[in-house]
């Protein structure tokens, strides 16, 4: 899922201060489970920006809403009146979602609650870490399922580099060596020979390297 | 209430100190679970016990049908403090 | 002798005496003369200067202009070259640059991590990383051909080199990883510092085991340690280097002022043990910001006069 | 609780304004003693933030008529 953080309530509050109305929309779906963008993290937000509100003398009207996802028209249904009435909008979604929001609205202002970190997984309660940066052209074949791309600090495709220590990255000590997993896995699987295959340079074209990706499904 | 959240107390106080205007009382909000702490000032009635009027009590079934918006809502309308007991 | 290259280190490899090459890292000012000196002040303790390329991650000189200043010194640089901060396209410009210079030797790197370094917040490259530069290099010279193979009409006449550390976990993938550079086109391998002898000699069987000191050669690492203050921080900080607590106590057992002295004689004496190594090819002499001390440990070690090469 | 105490600090509002007991239905007494201790520490504390701010604007509505 994609994983995001609050900004900081100062940061928010000098975006948005400018306006008379704003109504702040939870995104229901990855951010949600983080605990960060969901609508009932919306409604909390909204509380706070009023009293911030309150406090600074600002007049301003603060509603709440939210939908399932912030990146689907379909979504927006539900959302039709509020968004014709809102004077600004505070996404709580991840990139997609603001950007969704300025492209369907094109004169309504929107701003980003959160700031978008990483895809990730849940690896304990509250704990994200994250696992995959959608290069777009996946590896995880080869490296026993541990990417390499997003979990080794220097993308090595062949590693481990002369820092790893103790299963640990040399960067910290809260990072795990991706290539320790690696090599640990492949042994697992008995397959610790494929370690010295030479995998061919990887094709960054299909990364973010090669500008805005995209697919149509062909049936649709 | 952890440690750590001991430790949030123990620093200072983000407000500014102020002049406390004549007309002020100090408002209060209680949740209480409706088995125990509803329940005990329920008693505290029954036995005629005399405390400070300042708290309103609301009942919920349990304190953890509270949720984070109740506590901020309270805030917002100017609350001065709330307790939360079960 | 089948000589690849032009390069004296490659040269006096093949010719199977032992090796000695030292490295030097550039200034951060654009002032030339302070690489000049410390090259001219080993010359003629070593066969091969390395440079370093914005090690540890902080800006410097870069590693390419001062091999040239090297270069026209009548010294054998060798070039460092850190996948962190180019991608493929100027990685194989400054090869064609280095060799139009007469640069012969490359030592390919991942690179120190940016985070460590005066520019923290940079954005990292690593396109290719260590194996793939070393594959990148040796088509560019074997087939003459570029990446995207295209041809290049005088292909960069490099002798090839990577970086192996012994000390790194995990410690059983090592040999494969070396046999893996090897396989990737590696012609001389340069290691991490060496305390922890036991554990090299130990990594040195693996790679015997497997014939792979035939197919490369090997240059031990040696860095003196000037303090036992030093060898504490690379015990403690330095990821992936083995400082044994003998050498810590070994250290500590001398007068302040004598460590620097005792640190010296160490160095000697580890390559002393190492030469007695089969498979060891040579010494890489890392004595870091420390170069005036290079010609007393080459010559106690018995590795002077160094063979001239015509 | 030591999140919403976090989220209270954010907004200038001092997190001792907010507490948790753990009590009994037959602890009548403490109850009535609970009370009473929240209530002097709140007054000690003095009005919050909040409700001085709304005081003010109403204040000026008033003034504004």
């Amino acid at each position: 899922m994609i994983v995001g953080e609050q900004k900081p309530l100062e940061e928010i509050w000098e975006m948005v201060k400018v306006h008379k109305q704003l109504t702040v929309f939870g995104c229901n779906t990855c951010v949600a489970v983080c605990h960060q963008g969901g609508n009932k993290e919306a409604g909390i937000l909204a509380s706070l920006l009023r009293m911030k509100a309150t406090q600074e003398e600002v007049d301003i009207e603060i509603v709440d809403s939210g939908i399932e996802r912030q990146c689907e028209h379909e979504f927006f249904e539900s959302v039709r009146d509020l968004m014709n009435r809102s004077e600004a909008v505070l996404s709580l979604a991840c990139g997609i979602g603001v950007q969704f929001v300025a492209t369907k609205y094109q004169t309504l202002p929107v701003y980003p609650a959160l700031n978008t970190t990483f895809l990730g997984d849940v690896i304990a309660v509250g704990h994200f870490t994250e696992k995959c940066q959608a290069c777009g052209d996946c590896v995880l074949g080869l490296t026993g399922g541990v990417c390499p791309v997003s979990r080794c600090c220097k993308r090595l495709m062949n590693g481990p580099c002369g820092g790893s220590s103790n299963g640990k990255c040399e960067i910290s000590k809260e990072i795990d060596c991706a290539w320790q997993l690696i090599v640990d896995r492949l042994e697992a699987l008995g397959r610790l020979d494929d370690y010295e295959k030479i995998p061919p340079l990887k094709d960054w074209s299909k990364d973010r390297a090669g500008g805005p990706r995209s697919f149509k499904l062909e049936d649709m | 209430m952890t440690a750590d959240g001991e430790k949030i107390e123990e620093r200072q106080s983000p407000e500014k100190p102020c002049e406390i205007p004549p007309d002020w009382k100090a408002n209060i909000i209680a949740f209480a679970c409706h088995y125990c702490a509803f329940a005990a000032a329920d008693l505290a009635g029954v036995m005629r016990l005399s405390y400070l009027p300042n708290s309103k009590v609301i009942r919920l079934p349990c304190t953890g049908k509270l949720d984070h918006i109740y506590v901020l809502r309270a805030f917002e309308r100017g609350i001065d403090g709330v307790f939360v007991a079960g | 002798m089948d000589l690849k290259t032009n390069s004296r280190l490659e040269k006096v490899l093949k010719s199977g005496q032992l090796a000695v090459t030292s490295e030097c890292g550039p200034p951060r000012s654009s002032a030339p003369e302070g690489i000049i000196k410390k090259g001219n002040l080993i010359k003629n303790h070593v066969d091969a200067i390395n440079i370093t390329d914005n090690q540890t991650s902080v800006t410097r000189l870069c590693s390419l202009a001062a091999c040239v200043h090297l270069k026209l010194q009548g010294l054998d640089p060798v070039l460092q070259m850190v996948v962190r901060d180019r991608n493929r396209i100027a990685l194989q410009s400054d090869i064609l640059g280095a060799a139009s210079f007469g640069i012969n030797n490359v030592l390919c790197l991942s690179g120190d991590h940016q985070s460590f370094g005066d520019n923290p917040q940079a954005q990292n490259v690593f396109d290719l990383d260590s194996m793939q530069l070393v594959q990148t290099v040796r088509r560019m010279r074997d087939e003459g051909r570029f990446l995207s193979g295209d041809e290049i009409k005088v292909p960069p006449n490099m002798f090839v080199g990577a970086a192996a550390n012994p000390f790194a976990d995990p410690f059983k993938i090592r040999v494969p990883r070396l046999a893996k550079k090897i396989a990737a086109g590696a012609e001389f391998i340069q290691t991490q510092c060496i305390y922890n002898v036991e554990k090299f000699e130990l990594w040195m069987q693996g790679v015997r085991d497997r014939g792979l000191h035939d197919k490369v050669f090997i240059l031990a690492g040696i860095t003196p340690m000037r303090s036992v203050g030093m060898a504490k921080y690379l015990r403690k900080s330095v990821p992936g280097m083995d400082v044994p607590e003998e050498l810590i106590k070994r250290l500590s057992g001398v007068e302040k002022e004598k460590q620097a002295a005792e640190g010296i004689t160490i160095a000697v004496e580890t390559i002393q043990r190492l030469k007695e190594v089969k498979g060891v090819a040579g010494f890489h002499v890392m004595a870091i910001e420390w170069e005036e001390k290079v010609p007393e440990i080459v010559e106690r070690a018995g590795l002077f006069p160094r063979p001239v090469i015509d | 609780m030591k999140r919403l105490k976090g989220l209270l600090r954010t907004i200038g509002i001092n997190p001792e304004r907010l507490q948790f007991y753990n009590l009994s239905a037959a602890m009548g007494p403490r109850w009535a003693e609970i009370c009473n201790e929240f209530t002097e520490k709140i007054i000690a504390l003095g009005p919050s933030p909040i409700w001085l701010a709304r005081q003010k604007k109403k204040e000026s509505l008033k003034h504004g008529e």
